[in-house]
């Protein structure tokens, strides 16, 4: 059975509970969770707005990215979502949720699949910053 | 006609989402839209492409009618 | 200003929800947030309950561990809490959340934390096995 | 009277709280407490002590009639 119980593109908005209560599981010490949240300054420049947008494989490739992480490590489950669309500031973009019996597994699980999908997903992100100009992420 | 998607920044250059190009390799298809699209040039040496849903790099790959080529810019999610 | 918003030690159950609300930070990009969870057995034995018991300084060593680890790593917050007396199977144990700038400080300080956390903090617990034996874990 | 206070499995083979005792050295202190209650014999030699609140590892620490010795067995907290 697959470790990813969910793995979802959406505009709606991440409730995390909602994610980590997916992965509890009875016989899981730890859950280790990371939320990516839109921030209000880039490289010191305030940002006013800012919108996500995938391709229409990015749900198949963030499933496929949890699935090949979490082969490599001894944990139970793993649940994550990418938002798309105009995010408010402070909400989440990004969430990674993984349940292990030991936390080594867990936090190391999590992190190997934020630095994964940071990389692989086919998401851009655009910035309005509060001067009026605007840009795409790592593109300028 | 191979169909030609544009995402973000490729799409915020040609204002498009979408063109059908008559074509024989990924490269024409490349010249032809930066004949269409002038502001696409400055964008595409940054872009990867997927064709069919498959990464692809040689420029020089051969495209049926029905291909589908996408303009990938750099990825920014997480 | 500290960066400890919160080191509770507690009967009542850990809102996870609102711990990380505590440490959310418009300019924070990252949140980690590890769980220790009850778990429903131990080494192989079903467990059926389980008690956690704190030395009166307990709270005031969290908050400490907590401190003097946030003070090595560039991160906004930490907010944490050990809950003690009888845990429901499942129900959290232990929450450290923690937000920065970047990811890799705040899974690098809430993994530190934790590891810190579980050395330093005058806490026991007692285990009651599905076979009517109990233990005081680390004790045998 | 030294006040010396157990916990977790030292109070479980105790079965109190709390004891007063009187004695100069901690080592006294110990040695009183397990004529009194034989089942911390067992248990002693895991523990750890604290002294006032502060660790104290040199047995013949001398002590004051009002200070506090904390027996610790080894912590599970996390």
């Amino acid at each position: 059975m697959s470790k990813v119980s969910q793995a979802l593109v959406t505009s709606d908005r991440i409730d995390s509970a909602k994610y980590q209560a997916l992965v509890a599981d009875a016989g899981a010490g730890a859950i280790v969770t990371f939320s990516g949240d839109v921030r209000n300054h880039d490289q010191g420049k305030p940002v006013t707005s800012l919108e996500y947008e995938a391709h229409p494989d990015a749900q198949q490739i963030l499933r496929k990215v949890a699935e090949e992480v979490a082969d490599q490590y001894e944990i139970f489950q793993v649940a994550l979502a990418h938002r798309i669309g105009l995010i408010p500031l402070g909400e989440t973009a990004f969430l990674v949720c993984v349940s292990a019996a030991h936390r080594q597994d867990a936090f190391a699980a999590c992190q190997q699949i934020v630095d994964e999908v940071k990389i692989q997903i086919p998401i851009w992100k655009h910035q309005i910053f509060a001067d009026g100009t605007d840009q795409w992420v790592n593109f300028a | 006609m191979v169909t030609v998607r544009f995402f973000a920044a490729a799409k915020a250059a040609t204002k498009t989402n979408e063109v059908k190009i008559s074509a024989n390799t990924v490269e024409q298809v490349l010249a032809l839209t930066i004949e269409k699209f002038p502001d696409l040039a400055a964008v595409l040496p940054k872009c990867s492409y997927l064709l069919n849903g498959i990464a692809c790099s040689d420029l020089s790959t051969k495209l049926s009618p029905e291909d589908l080529l996408d303009i990938l810019p750099p990825f920014a999610g997480g």
